[in-house]
């Protein structure tokens, strides 16, 4: 088997937690479709860190579960928040950016 | 796995091949399922196996990490969110932006083959693997460690940093600054008595199903008077659908009270 | 050696800045607030220091050497792009200088009642005025591109706000808009055309750390076509601000809605930038496309000239027939930079001057006059028999227009003439057809003037104004320094030529390096 | 000379001094203004005698002195000094000014006694006189050009004089317009004269412009331009045709304003510029034929019209025009006229002076009514003005010996002479000068026995005519005198051409195509003849009070022969019409062009704002879209760059 079939792997779920941001109204999906973009980046990073046999993939992999831990936290208080005031959790009702 | 020549081991290879088939179908599963508490399920499916391919890709410290950190840390989060939020029309499929859909898969798809079209075409190195790079021969999670307290120490900082910060500012942001006076038993009780003219019952709402011949969650309760009172129901029925009227006579109730929460949970399925 | 022309941008700024802080904290209302009572003096007096620091510059200023760049400064700016802070000024930049210098007193001691008791009014109104006078001071000054095009900028600020923030029309907010997009449009394109400046002078040569300065860029050799497109970028721009028909139409909206103070600042000094930049940049950094625009450059300029003056005939507002003078007036400037004589340079040079004295006296009294109408009515149909109630505003008026028609006597004559017999000898192809075309504008000019002061100073006075204030002392404190320019330089030119002969000859000499000898049999001057 | 040559800038200094003393001085100066006018005019003419007598005293060949002032303008190659010229021609000028104008001023004392703006009218006077003086005796065309827009500045002021709180207030002030601007359309001619002058010679003063060599250096066709422009310049000045249409209108300023600016001094300045530029126009005969033709034209033109107005000062004027039509005629016939132009300026200066002043005199005695058909028999009640005018009568009527025989008889003389390839000329020319002379003895008549003929007065109601004060009278007498003896004491013996020859040339001495005797005989022949005509029709039979029909030509000519209908059709209308379409297209191409512009940019602007939804996923897909095609350009760029 060729190692970068992992790669195409991450490519899929990348593109599937593109389509779930795309396509989902539920807040708490649409984050979760982030969460799946965020760890097929991960796989990409840890598969080329063996494919080139340099430890820095998996340390980057490292500091984006780090971040997404962070960016989950936040998001997800954000999303209580914003359902406190409208009762709603999704993401059509919020748009105040209506130009 | 020796370190000169780098192969991909048939186990390794049969591992990819069931799993990673299961992922992409779990991923859909994100995209397809109707309940958000399904979808959370499917990405747990997701990253379990995720971490299971890391470490079959030498990656045992990231693995367990992964473990640790997503299923048990940030999808229990996901799933307590849920529950404090409950279910709403959001969880609807039905698309409501006019193209959005089309655009979005055509987007998705796109993206899959860009990205598929990439990584076929380019040219890789021939893969090393891990052992072949660290002439230390050390094992990966002490190597790693060396790598993280080593040469991104401060990086390693400053995430520990950014952590608290994100944590401090979710206890920011979920704060709730009182807004009314701390409202006591007897200001409650004050309240509800002030506000009996306007139709208000003074006394607890009564329990689901307590006046009702079936003894259910879904079955509102009857008041006094024999009306139903709708709001002794859970929300969370409610709004899903899943209540179910108070049978109207008591000849129906002696032959519906022993299956009733069985028997209807289908039924309210298909009206939604 | 005293940095003159630094001082001069600097002090108005440290004005601005004291009146503008000085506002701060203070209550908007309450009746007769001590607060309006400082201002304006602290205006006034800095604007007065100014004049005092101008003299200054005046006797540091070597009329000998008038064609050379003195009271120079250079400091690098962003020595990473090679801009600098130069400034410098030769004859015609210091006469500007002095303009705006000079009229700025003038223009807030007219408007010392204009805001009414409204105090922060009051302060923003002379706070802009002194920001704006900076502005002007300085980009005459500039001799770096890129400072050049930054100021040309920077001045639409204090320029909109005056426009938009306090004028009497209804129309001025929309009018300060028009202006600002006319500016900044050609500004762009102006842009476009300093980058293009800078990468094709320092491929060619020019020492990177001070690529944008004009005494380097002069000799640099550009090509044909790059040297062609940059002229057209810098010229729109120059063309908006002059203002030259076909891209005048911000100009009388902004003079019929603007105080006639901001009018004067702007019409009369802030536009020579305009021409200003035609002559002391378009000409000696890219002689060869100016000679090559110079015939749609000449007939536009005339038609500018009859096209101005014949709207300003059928104007029915008394100051947007001022803005539109102005239009005929930029024509004939227009006219004489691109003959490429020095007569005609020269002349159009002190036309500079002497327009802002004219254009700034007739601005001013026009706007003494609205002042006095109950309902403020700019209309000259609401206006008759006056000289018999305000005697002296009439006859300010009557001067102030006699300079606007060019009366012998006045320095706009001298100005006119020659700029007229200069055009005539002209080298660009056709030039002497259009000065000759360019002449009926004189005519025409009689007749937007008296035609306008029939109307409103002859019959019988108009009901309701028979007991109009004449022209107070404050107000013809105004006038005076004005009308006595206009007749001192009438009657001694020399004052002013000694500053733009030289330069005239230099520009002019510069404009020839190209095509040698050929054109110069045409120029009387060599007969 | 040279030790009282810096007086001569004093000429135009102290009226000016005058002048701003007056216009600035205010109230103050109220009640002694007029007379500090009257001083400054009055220093001046004394000055102006001693330089005469004193250049009489010198040599002939040394009487053209240019005392440099100082530098006035100097750029570009352009060089003009502030410098004045005085020579015989610009000295006579200055006589002529001061002189009667120091007469008008002291008659103006008592004309405009009972205005309350009497200071504003003597400081306008002052800045006449100085404008005047700076335009005779100015030695470039350039500051000449100072002095003729100055006069037409004064001009301009005093024809608006009263231009508020009268009825015809507004009247005066658009007559004060029409003459600035058509002496505007004139001045035109004399900046594009300049121009070419300066292009062909490289300077503006007398002294290098027309030098012999650089007249020389002149092609024929600038030549003949500079002429027809200088031309164009003097028609406006001098109301020649097609210009004319003016100074009608003009009338509607005071009595002496009429008599100082509008015929004796300022109408001539245009006949003065053609002498002072003689040399130029004779390197140019076909624009010495159009002043020649311009000059009969509005010789017949003024005396036409002068036939049949019947407000005096009207007629008068007519009659101005007619008369200046002589000079010009002369001024066209090279150095054999120019002398007879600038002579019979200066006895015409006097007699209608004079005549205007009378016509003030009797204004003043009827209330101010300028209608002769309600004058009539008023020689009994203002025996001196009658007895002033009548000498200008006769003087202008050309009857020896007054002075206008003298100046007018040379000029009648001057046009018979042949020009050598075109012997049409002598005759044409020289018949419409007798043929003018004819009109002119029949209108002046007419004018005089209207006035002061006939046994019936035709007056309103209350009229108690009286003799003017002494001031005004006085006035009279002189110019009366001017009017009777000047042509003698200047014209026998060819006193006047030799004193003017070191300026405008000694001319060739030719015959006429007729004799002498002839010309003279037959001029005096029809001169009598339409005088007993007019004393026929207006003396001996009644006078109608309302003006009759009358024929065609009679209509015709009270509408000043349609001039201003026609300027109104020829110029007024299309012009009117251009600038409507101007103003229009400003309004709806240009201004609206760049309105369109800005719409535009809102336009679009409102089409993208379509794509802000406000929906986030909205907003994610375009990034996302974004995302998908860098990726895919990236991909393409990357693989062609591989490709190479």
């Amino acid at each position: 088997m060729d190692i970068t079939n992992y790669v195409v792997l991450a490519a899929v779920l990348f593109a599937i937690g593109a389509t779930t941001v795309l396509l989902r109204r539920n807040a708490i999906v649409v984050f979760m479709g982030v969460e799946l973009m965020l760890n097929a980046t991960n796989l990409a990073f840890v598969t080329f860190a063996r494919m080139h046999g340099d430890l820095t993939g998996q340390v980057l992999a490292f500091f984006v579960m780090v971040v997404a831990a962070a960016e989950v936290v936040v998001g997800l208080a954000i999303i209580v928040t914003i359902f406190r005031t409208r009762r709603s959790a999704s993401v059509d009702d919020v748009n105040l950016l209506r130009g | 796995m020796t370190p000169t020549g780098f192969e991909i081991s048939g186990g390794e290879t049969v591992l990819f091949w069931v799993i990673a088939p299961l992922m992409v179908l779990a991923a859909l599963g994100l995209l397809f399922v109707k309940r958000a508490v399904h979808a959370a399920m499917c990405l747990v499916f997701v990253m379990v196996s995720m971490a299971i391919l890391y470490i079959a890709q030498e990656a045992p410290f990231l693995g367990v990490v992964q473990v640790v950190v997503y299923t048990g840390a940030v999808m229990m989060l996901f799933l307590f969110v849920l529950m404090l939020v409950g279910v709403d029309a959001s969880d609807s499929l039905t698309e409501t932006i006019r193209g959005q859909r089309w655009i979005g898969l055509l987007i998705g798809i796109g993206l899959a083959a860009i990205l598929g079209g990439v990584v076929a075409n380019a040219a890789f190195p021939p893969a090393r693997g891990l052992e072949g790079g660290d002439p230390g021969g050390v094992a990966n999670p002490q190597a790693l460690a060396r790598v993280l307290f080593g040469d991104y120490v401060l990086a390693m900082e400053a995430v520990g940093v950014l952590l608290v910060t994100a944590a401090v500012g979710a206890l920011v942001l979920t704060h709730r600054r009182r807004l009314a006076p701390k409202q006591t038993q007897e200001s409650v009780a004050e309240a509800r008595i002030k506000a009996l003219p306007d139709g208000v019952i003074l006394t607890p709402l009564p329990s689901p199903g307590v006046y009702a011949r079936s003894n259910a969650m879904d079955t509102p309760a009857l008041g006094p008077d024999g009306e139903q009172v709708p709001q002794s129901v859970s929300r969370v029925l409610r709004i899903r659908g899943q209540e179910r009227p108070a049978p109207p006579g008591p000849a129906v109730v002696s032959t519906s009270s022993t299956r009733g929460t069985t028997g209807s949970a289908p039924e309210s399925e298909k009206d939604a | 050696m005293f940095p003159w022309l630094t001082a001069l941008i600097a002090w108005p700024l440290v004005g601005a800045a004291l009146v503008g802080l000085s506002a701060l904290g203070r209550s908007r209302t309450g009746p007769a607030s001590a607060g309006v009572g400082l201002a304006r003096p602290l205006a006034l007096l800095f604007s007065l220091v100014e004049v005092a620091l101008l003299v200054g510059a005046f006797a540091a200023f070597d009329t000998g050497a008038a064609a050379e760049h003195q009271l120079g400064a250079t400091y690098a700016w962003i020595p990473q792009i090679g801009v600098s802070y130069a400034v410098a000024v030769d004859g015609v930049g210091l006469l500007l200088v002095a303009l705006a210098v000079v009229l700025v007193p003038l223009v807030l001691l007219a408007a010392w009642k204009e805001q009414g008791r409204d105090e922060v009014r009051l302060r923003r109104f002379v706070g802009l005025v002194l920001l704006l006078e900076a502005f002007m001071v300085a980009v005459f000054c500039a001799r770096d591109v890129f400072l050049f095009y930054v100021l040309f900028e920077a001045m639409l600020i204090p320029a909109y706000f005056l426009i938009g923030g306090f004028g009497q029309g209804a129309g001025r907010r929309k009018a300060a808009v028009k202006f600002l997009m006319f500016s900044l449009g050609g500004g762009l394109i102006m842009l476009a055309a300093v980058i293009a400046l800078y990468f094709l002078g320092v491929s060619a040569g020019v020492d990177p750390s001070r690529a944008f300065l004009v005494d380097e860029l002069v000799a640099v050799d550009l090509g044909t076509t790059a040297e062609r497109l940059m002229f057209v970028g810098f010229f729109i721009a120059f063309a908006i601000k002059a203002p030259m028909v076909p891209v005048h139409s911000w100009l009388p909206d902004v003079a019929g809605n603007a105080t006639p103070g901001t009018s004067t600042l702007l019409i009369c000094v802030l536009d020579k930038v305009g021409t200003f930049g035609m002559l002391t940049l378009c000409l000696p950094l890219f002689p060869e496309a100016s000679r090559w625009a110079a015939p749609l450059v000449i007939a536009l300029a005339v038609i500018s000239v009859l096209y101005g003056a014949i709207m300003a005939i059928m104007q029915t507002d008394l100051l947007r027939l001022v803005g539109w003078t102005s239009v005929s007036h930029f024509g004939f400037i227009i006219l004489g930079i691109f003959t490429f004589t020095p007569l005609g340079t020269a002349g159009s040079s002190f036309m500079m001057l002497n327009h802002g004295l004219a254009t700034g006296a007739l601005f001013l009294v026009a706007g003494f006059l609205v002042s006095r109408h109950p309902e403020k009515s700019q209309k000259i149909a609401d206006y008759s028999g006056l000289r018999s109630v305000t005697p002296v505003l009439a006859g300010t008026f009557l001067v102030a227009g006699l300079a606007t028609l060019s009366l012998p006597g006045l320095a706009t004559f001298v100005s006119e003439i020659m700029v007229l017999v200069g055009a005539f000898g002209g080298s660009p192809a056709g030039s002497a057809g259009w000065a000759i075309a360019a002449v009926p504008g004189v005519v025409l000019a009689a007749v937007y003037v008296l035609l306008t002061y029939q109307k409103i100073f002859t019959g019988a006075p108009a009901a309701g104004l028979e007991a109009l204030p004449d022209l107070r002392l404050r107000e013809r404190v105004v006038a005076a320094p004005l009308v006595v320019g206009l007749l001192v330089l009438g009657l001694v030119p020399g004052l002013a030529l000694t500053y733009v002969d030289a330069p005239a000859e230099q520009s002019v000499a510069l404009t020839t390096v190209d095509e040698p000898a050929d054109d110069a049999t045409q120029m009387g001057s060599d007969q | 000379m040279n030790d009282v040559i810096g007086l001569a800038p004093w000429l135009v200094g102290l009226p000016l001094i005058g002048a701003a003393i007056l216009l600035l001085g205010g109230k103050a100066t109220d009640r002694w203004g007029h007379w500090l006018g009257v001083a400054a005019s009055a220093a001046s003419a004394v000055i102006g005698f001693i330089l005469m007598f004193r250049m009489i005293g010198t040599p002939a060949e040394e009487r053209s002195i240019d005392h440099h002032l100082w530098t006035w303008l100097s750029a570009g190659g352009l060089d003009v000094d502030l410098g004045i010229r005085l020579d015989p021609l610009s000295l006579t000028f200055v006589m002529l000014v001061t002189f009667v104008g120091t007469l008008i001023h002291v008659y103006s004392v008592a004309y405009m006694d009972h205005d309350p703006h009497r200071r504003r009218f003597f400081g306008y006077l002052n800045l006449f006189v100085a404008a005047m003086l700076t335009l005779v005796l100015a030695d470039s065309y350039l500051l000449l050009f100072v002095g003729w827009e100055g006069v037409g500045l004064a001009s301009y002021l005093l024809i608006g004089f009263w231009d508020t709180g009268r009825p015809s207030a507004r009247e005066n002030a658009v007559a004060a317009k029409k003459a600035f601007v058509m002496n505007r359309i004139g001045d035109m001619g004399l900046i594009a004269a300049m121009a070419l002058l300066f292009a062909g010679t490289g300077a503006l003063d007398f002294g290098t412009t027309l030098s012999d060599d650089a007249v020389g250096s002149l092609s024929e066709p600038t030549a003949t331009a500079i002429g027809l422009c200088l031309l164009l310049a003097a028609c406006g000045k001098s109301a020649q045709f097609p210009l004319q249409a003016w100074l009608g209108d003009a009338m509607a300023g005071p009595t002496p304003v009429s008599a100082l600016i509008h015929a004796a001094t300022m109408v001539t300045a245009g006949v003065y510029l053609m002498v002072r530029s003689g040399p130029i126009l004779e390197a140019a005969p076909t624009a010495q034929l159009v002043v020649v033709i311009v000059g009969a034209v509005t010789l017949l033109f003024g005396a036409v019209v002068g036939t049949a107005k019947d407000d005096i000062k009207k007629a008068l004027a007519a009659s101005t025009m007619s008369q200046i039509g002589y000079m010009m005629l002369a001024a066209g016939l090279g150095p054999a006229g120019y002398a007879f132009a600038i002579f019979h300026l200066l006895t015409h200066g006097f007699f209608k002076a004079g005549l205007f002043l009378g016509a003030g005199s009797v204004m003043h005695a009827m209330d101010d009514q300028t209608d002769m058909r309600r004058f009539g028999g008023l020689s009994r009640f203002l025996p001196i003005t009658w007895i002033t005018m009548g000498l200008g009568w006769l003087a202008i009527l050309g009857i020896p010996p007054f002075s206008g025989f003298w100046s007018k008889d040379g000029i009648i003389e001057a046009a018979f002479m042949p020009v050598e390839g075109q012997p049409w000329r002598a005759w044409v020319f020289g018949t419409v000068a007798v043929l003018g002379a004819a009109i002119t003895a029949f209108y002046m008549t007419r004018l005089f026995f209207m006035t002061f003929g006939g046994r019936r007065p035709r007056w309103a109601e209350n009229q108690h005519p009286h003799e003017s004060s002494p001031l005004m009278w006085w006035p009279l007498v002189f110019l009366g005198v001017g009017s009777a003896a000047l042509g003698a004491v200047l014209g026998i013996g060819g006193t006047f051409v030799t004193w003017l020859e070191p300026v405008v040339g000694h001319a060739e001495h030719h015959e006429p195509v007729l004799p002498v005797p002839v010309i003279i005989t037959a001029t005096l022949v029809v001169v009598v003849l339409g005088a007993l005509l007019a004393f026929r029709m207006y003396a001996v039979s009644l006078v109608p009070e309302e003006a009759p029909r009358g024929s065609v030509l009679t209509r015709a000519a009270r509408r000043d022969l349609y001039q201003d209908a026609a300027n109104e059709t020829l110029v007024l209308k299309p012009a009117h019409g251009v600038a409507r379409l101007v103003q229009v297209g400003d309004r709806d191409v240009v201004d609206r062009g760049w309105g369109a512009l800005p719409q535009a940019v809102s336009w679009f602007g409102a089409a993208f704002r379509k794509a802000q939804s406000g929906y986030v996923r909205s907003y994610a897909a375009g990034m996302a879209g974004g995302v998908l095609v860098i990726a895919v350009v990236v991909w393409l760029v990357a693989g062609l760059g591989g490709a190479q």
